[in-house]
């Protein structure tokens, strides 16, 4: 595969070299997609941006979001804008928007009937400010999955669970046999992600958007959220073993089978594909964990700068088209292991799990996601409260409990 | 022991023969006494727990990746493969770019020498003006100087942009120049001043009669005589400047990304496992400049320090 | 170029006004005294001035903001200083400094110190044990902390190892154990920072004058107190300026807790430096983390301004 | 004296505070034309300072300096046609004895040809020119100092400064250089400025002897009256070695004519030349040990009986020790005959002699 990806490479720059001069613009394009599967698909997304005559100057800024987002705002702010880059749709870039840093792409929307294309809809409503359309959506992530291990289960001479309770149930044979039943990384973000996902499928749907998104403080204190907890309780037990810190690396625990599971979104899935892994017979997905099958719309989006450089802007303009394009949106997404903005696609390449995926997100169960709920700055206390709950098994559930609700009372 | 101690030291009080036995103190010649044994004991375990470190990442290096995962990481190769090196310079991918550390090498170098000659040659006429032309206000700015050093680098990040957005420098190669010259300030005025105040002040009096200004006086008494005090900023601005990670992240962009940003890329570009004997060989690669900095001038440096730190 | 020319400016306008009225042989206007030592310190002035104190006031200014992702004059009192000593994160990002900075105080002097008295000793290859103990300090804390996050991981390191040997219950994993974590970063902080304390320390110890030595095994006073009692109050200036550097390197430590645990296990590892970036920018609040910046700035402030001032501001 | 000639250097109420701190208090002072002029006084008494101030390299707070008539309060150090020698030779250390000599010559752009005939008659005046090549490490504390001298001569100025140049060398060598400089000053008859602490230097060198102490010139005079008749207790006591014997007691007038009482010694003052009106008060009465003899008759105007109490041979002479009214007094014999410990010996002097100084106020009665 790493071959395959360095030949993909490769073969962009030559044909780059071959385009004629005159035409290409280069076109810097920011984003934090650097592990296995996410780089193979960014190379895709290349491809495609070469293949129209202009070159890709890729930008790839290792770490996380939280690595690479301070410097794509300072860049922006500090006036050497790239030309274009990725932010996770919802309220990341709200502010740049507002302050004229962004650039409007309203005539592209309209030109390649974005309205029409897109779905679900929500999608382009949070690229949509004033009326005016401000990034293009090119994926959808979900983060309701549990990704387990036929392996480990095997070992552990268990069945294999098809929710979260028999998953949690399973959880001392699989000790017994040496394996970390749960698999959660070390960084903030996965054991607040963690929780959100415990929250939509043991919590409900209703459950999720009271808290999330009306913010009601005192529900957040009360008895159905005190069953997330509890849930959250036995995740961080069965995780407590875990010594990695990149989600990653979490995933290779269960794609080895060290770990019995891990729960974290569908770009997971591009980390099998890598190892080689086959949906169903190596490894097994759980849509909402088993228990409430919904996809949350979050995702990533490109967003470009304003740029003063004329032939920049004209770049950016196909880029944005070709950010949408069929054929660009499935070699891209495949590889990503997302769903596709679009639903004109054929996506018959589409393994096991990607198609589960398809099928709830036509059946119309989607919830919006934290990303466009809660602001930045409440999403990061939401972090440090479940990082420390994750490490410290000393903070007991009620204490947890009680600062949460505390923080969607001051949540924005 | 101690009546054979007596003994000496009555004589050497006395002024008598002191080629009898070096009485305790810190100068005895015996190859094993206990105290020899001590003291070499103490440094050789000392210098084991500081090598133990490169020696593991030296050690990885060399290894595939199936006997990492295998083996202890004490254990000698069994195997030696350099491919890992060849990988961590030339292959190793972050994103799309796989080009290795050997971009980020020149890039670095880039910023490394303009950098450290521009600071070099601000702090030693600010540490020269400060020992030597004492204006009024002076000490003022100094001491906001010394006070700055202590103000953690993130707390200026947006304050910096600001700046460098308003005189047009954001993102370009001088822009970043001048944050590690404005950075480097404190600690090096602090050294050059104190080298500078530690010369003969008659020196400068004297070259003042001579009817040779400020900077006659500079560059032609002061300058030649300061060639230990520069060694040390020489060395503590290049591991300075070329160690930087946040500098070089937030104020340039990815075709200038300094080494250590790339190495920070390649470290944190987890493709599937970590390769760890890729990341060891990377991050020796990138810290081979100042240790062959420090290797070659380790002795000008304590000397230089003697000279800069010690008399205040 | 915008700053540098205003104030060239102000300066000029200032300087021409009383020359009138004086004649050649009269004081002249002390801003012409030294006037080329001025214009070489135009950079340090400025850097003093607009990047230290104007920073600092900028900064100061926005922490009464509600500023998110961009600067904005929103003022709201005290609020963020209210939500930051509320919040578990700083208390532990505090503690973790205060018990970090005492540690790294302590352990580089004394140790820094001991290396140096061994090196002293006229032993043999002393350039040798010397570039040992220094080379940790060419490396940046990146890889520092890269290094010792790989040494000091349970899987593979130095526990692993151990275990290898028959010691199955031998456990040290100082990074993967809240209640210690923050030693365990101290262990790297002191391999890399040591050594140049080390020649610090060296540097002075051969600044002693040697009659000292003479006059102390004269008087027949054991080594140790000689050093003690004689030697290191001899090296105050070398104790300072050591002082400035170890200070002002545990305030900033960020690097070395990202490459290591980037602040795990949970929070257990957070300091302040990393709880102003994360929120300047992660959280995009930046109202929030200048109060934090305000909070260090201080800190910092009480403790080094009096001193810097003794130190610095007057001389004899 | 060579006032005659003009005022070479003046120095016009010259005041110099470090922030609340006075060092030189509106002093005044006029050097004439080829004077050789001693600034003298113990250390921190403000010598080396006024020497900066008339050099340039200190800005002063009040006051005027005029070099040749010309104001140069506040010209750089170089326009003020001054040559100066500092107390560590101040030579560079990285030029050659040839460079050092002519560096501020080529600062001031010299021709090279005028800057080679001044440094061949500076080396010639001062015999270094077997020197010229050499780097300062390579030459002894003498022959440093010779070049630091040197580097001012070819500047070829009117107005030499020296500051403590002789202090850095040994006691035999500071003899040498002290009769060197002497015979430069009458080969050169230029203005020469020059501070010490050392009072042989003082003495031998000195056209006039500037005392200072505080920030103050306590007396300006010819070395022999400054020794003679010092104006205060302060000039009294620092020069001369052995130092001046001081008793105190008080001035009374009895039976028509003034003396000086100390318990039970009374020494009647007839001789003696009052500075002006005499009050009766507590004085200091001081005579210098040279100025009294031991068992040499009963001819003095006065004279009394003491015990010997420790003896101090110091080679050419003798320094015996007594009480004199509960009080240490000295007494210097150059005769073969020294008295021993415990001797019972006869003392006597003329008052003319001695100096009388009011106790509270110190200066001379």
């Amino acid at each position: 595969m790493r071959y395959k990806l360095l030949t993909a490479a490769l073969a962009a720059t030559v044909a780059l070299q071959f385009a004629g001069p005159a035409a290409a613009t280069d076109l810097e394009v920011t984003h934090w997609w650097t592990s296995g599967g996410e780089a193979a698909a960014v190379a895709e997304l290349a491809k495609a941006f070469d293949a129209t005559g202009n070159h890709w100057v890729d930008g790839a800024i290792a770490g996380s979001g939280g690595t690479a987002r301070p410097i794509m705002i300072s860049r922006i702010t500090g006036g050497d804008p790239m030309g274009a880059t990725q932010f996770n749709h919802g309220r990341q870039a709200e502010e740049l928007v507002q302050a004229g840093l962004m650039r409007d792409l309203t005539d592209v929307a309209t030109k390649g009937k974005w309205t029409e294309v897109v779905r679900p809809k929500s999608l382009l409503d949070s690229c949509t400010i004033d009326g005016k359309i401000y990034c293009v959506p090119v994926n959808i992530h979900s983060w309701q999955w549990l990704w387990l291990s036929n392996e480990a289960f095997e070992k552990a001479g268990v069945p294999m669970p098809k929710d979260w309770n028999e998953f949690v149930a399973a959880a001392p044979a699989l000790e017994k046999a040496g394996i970390i039943p749960l698999a959660v990384g070390g960084q903030a973000w996965q054991s607040s992600g963690a929780f959100d996902v415990l929250l939509a499928a043991v919590g409900g749907t209703d459950t999720f958007l009271k808290v999330y998104k009306d913010k009601d403080a005192k529900f957040a204190a009360g008895p159905e959220v005190a069953k997330v907890f509890k849930a959250a309780d036995d995740a961080r037990k069965m995780a407590k073993n875990t010594n990695v810190q990149d989600w990653n690396q979490a995933t290779n625990l269960v794609i080895t089978g060290k770990a019995g599971g891990q729960i974290m979104g569908d770009w997971a899935q591009g980390e099998f594909q890598v190892a080689g892994k086959t949906a169903g017979k190596d490894y097994t997905c759980l849509p909402g964990l088993g228990l409430n099958e919904v996809i949350a719309t979050g995702g990533d989006a490109f967003y470009f700068p304003v740029l003063k450089d004329a032939d920049k802007s004209k770049a950016q303009d196909v880029l944005a088209e070709t950010l949408l394009d069929p054929k660009t949106q499935v070699a891209f997404n495949l590889k990503k292991g997302s769903l596709p903005v679009r639903g004109d696609v054929d996506l018959n390449a589409a393994n096991d799990c990607m198609k589960k995926g398809l099928a709830i997100l036509a059946k119309g169960a989607v919830i919006p996601w934290t990303d466009q709920l809660l602001s930045q700055d409440s999403q990061k206390q939401k972090e440090d409260l479940f990082a420390e709950f994750f490490a410290k098994p000393e903070l007991t559930v009620e204490e947890a409990q009680k600062r949460f609700a505390d923080l969607i009372a001051s949540a924005d | 022991m101690s009546m054979a101690n007596t003994t000496v030291q009555t004589s050497t009080a006395a002024g008598a023969r002191q080629d009898v036995t070096e009485p305790y103190g810190p100068k005895p010649r015996r190859m094993f006494s206990r105290r020899n044994i001590f003291l070499y004991g103490t440094l050789i375990v000392v210098a084991l727990y500081y090598l133990l470190p490169l020696y593991v990442m030296v050690v990885t290096s060399l290894k595939g990746m199936p006997e990492i995962r295998l083996g202890n990481i004490f254990s000698p190769p069994l195997e030696i493969t350099f491919e890992p090196w060849v990988k961590a310079w030339a292959t190793a991918c972050t994103g799309l770019n796989c080009d290795g550390l050997s971009r980020g090498f020149w890039n670095s170098v880039r910023i490394t020498v303009p950098s450290v000659l521009l600071s070099i040659a601000i702090a030693s006429v600010n540490g020269y003006a400060l020992a030597n032309w004492r204006f009024k206000g002076a000490d003022t700015f100094f001491v906001i100087l010394i006070v700055g050093a202590f103000i953690p680098y993130q707390v200026m990040i947006y304050p910096i942009v600001i700046i460098l957005r308003e005189i047009g420098l954001y993102g370009s190669l001088s822009g970043l120049v001048i944050v590690h010259s404005i950075f480097g300030m404190p600690i090096l005025t602090l050294l050059f001043r104190n080298y500078f105040s530690s010369m003969p002040e008659e020196l400068f009096r004297a070259a003042r009669v001579d009817g040779a200004g400020f900077w006659g006086i500079f560059l032609r008494i002061m300058l030649p005589m300061s060639l230990p005090i520069f060694v040390v900023a020489i060395i503590l601005q290049v591991t300075g400047i070329w160690n930087d990670f946040l500098f070089g992240v937030v104020y340039t962009r990815p075709d200038t990304y300094p080494m250590t940003v790339q190495l920070n890329n390649i470290v944190n570009s987890v493709q599937g496992v970590k390769e760890y004997n890729v990341n060891m060989a990377a991050t020796i690669l990138t810290g081979l400049v100042p240790l062959i900095v420090y290797f070659i001038s380790g002795k000008l440096f304590v000397r230089g320090i003697a000279a800069g730190a010690v008399k205040g | 170029m915008f700053p540098a020319l205003r104030m060239q400016g102000r300066e000029r306008t200032a300087l021409t006004q009383p020359a009138d009225e004086m004649s050649k042989s009269e004081r002249p206007n002390p801003l012409f005294r030294n006037l080329n030592a001025k214009v070489a310190s135009i950079p340090m002035i400025l850097t003093a001035m607009v990047v230290f104190v104007g920073g600092t006031v900028w900064t100061v200014l926005y922490s009464f903001t509600n500023s998110k992702l961009l600067p904005r004059l929103n003022f709201v009192g005290l609020d963020q200083y209210y939500r930051l000593w509320a919040t578990p994160r700083w208390l532990i990002s505090i503690e973790n400094l205060l018990i970090y900075g005492v540690i790294s105080l302590v352990f580089s002097l004394v140790i820094g110190f001991l290396l140096a008295a061994l090196l002293d000793q006229k032993i043999r290859f002393e350039d040798t044990f010397r570039t040992i103990f220094l080379y940790p300090f060419a490396l940046s804390f990146i890889v520092t902390g890269l290094v010792w996050q790989w040494l000091l991981n349970p899987d593979f390191g130095i526990q692993h190892v151990v275990r290898d040997l028959g010691w199955t219950s031998f456990s040290f994993d100082p990074l993967y154990n809240s209640s210690i974590v923050i030693y365990g970063i101290s262990i790297a902080a002191l391999w890399q920072g040591t050594g140049l304390i080390m020649c610090l320390m060296l540097a002075g110890l051969r600044g002693i004058d040697e009659d000292i030595w003479k006059a102390a095994r004269v008087d027949g006073i054991p080594m140790w107190k000689t050093y003690l009692f004689i030697v290191i109050p001899m090296m105050r200036p070398v104790f300072i300026t050591t002082l400035v550097i170890i200070a002002s390197g545990i305030v900033k430590v960020y690097d070395l807790v990202v490459a290591q645990t980037s602040g795990g296990p949970g929070i257990a590892s957070e300091v302040p430096a990393k709880y102003v970036y994360d929120y300047m920018f992660f959280a995009q609040n930046l109202g929030q983390g200048f109060a934090a910046s305000t909070m260090m700035l201080l800190s910092v402030a009480i403790v080094i301004v009096p001193w810097a001032y003794l130190e610095f501001g007057r001389r004899k | 004296m060579t006032a005659a000639n003009g005022t070479s250097v003046s120095i016009q109420d010259l005041s110099l505070n470090f922030g609340v701190i006075s060092v030189l208090q509106t002093l005044n002072l006029d050097v004439a034309e080829g004077e050789f002029i001693v600034l003298l006084g113990p250390s921190g008494c403000g010598k080396s300072t006024l020497l900066n101030c008339i050099a340039g390299l200190l800005d002063i707070s009040e006051g005027r300096i005029f070099i040749k008539g010309k104001n140069v309060t506040w010209e750089e150090p170089k326009d003020r046609g001054i040559g100066m020698v500092f107390q560590s030779y101040a030579l560079y250390p990285q030029m050659t004895v040839e460079k050092n000599l002519s560096f501020g010559l080529r600062v001031a752009g010299i021709p090279k040809d005028e800057i080679g005939k001044r440094i061949a008659r500076a080396a010639e005046i001062l015999q270094i020119e077997p020197l010229l090549q050499r780097k300062p490490a390579a030459l002894s504390g003498g022959q440093r100092q010779r070049v630091a001298i040197g580097r001012a001569l070819v500047r070829d100025v009117d107005v030499f400064l020296f500051d403590e140049p002789l202090s850095n060398l040994d006691a035999k060598l500071r003899a040498e250089l002290r009769v060197e400089i002497k015979l430069l000053h009458r080969k050169l008859q230029n203005t020469m400025i020059y501070v010490t602490h050392d009072q042989i230097e003082a003495m031998t060198l000195a056209d006039r002897i500037a005392v200072m102490k505080g920030g103050v010139i306590q007396q300006l005079d010819a070395p022999q009256t400054i020794y003679n008749r010092p104006v205060n207790r302060f000039v009294a006591g620092f020069l001369g070695s052995p130092a001046m014997n001081f008793i105190d007691g008080h001035l009374e007038n009895a039976d028509g004519g003034w003396r000086f009482v100390a318990d039970a010694l009374k020494i009647p003052l007839g001789t003696y030349d009052f500075a002006g009106p005499p009050v009766a008060g507590p004085v200091s009465f001081g005579i210098r040990p040279e100025h009294v003899s031991l068992n040499s008759g009963t001819g003095w105007p006065f004279s009394t009986d003491a015990k010997v109490e420790v003896v101090e041979p110091m080679g050419s002479d003798t320094l015996v020790w007594l009480k004199l009214a509960q009080q240490n007094f000295s007494v210097r014999v150059t005769s073969e005959r020294t008295p021993k410990n415990d001797e019972a010996v006869t003392l006597g002097f003329d008052p003319m002699r001695a100096s009388l100084f009011d106790t509270a106020t110190g200066t001379r009665i």
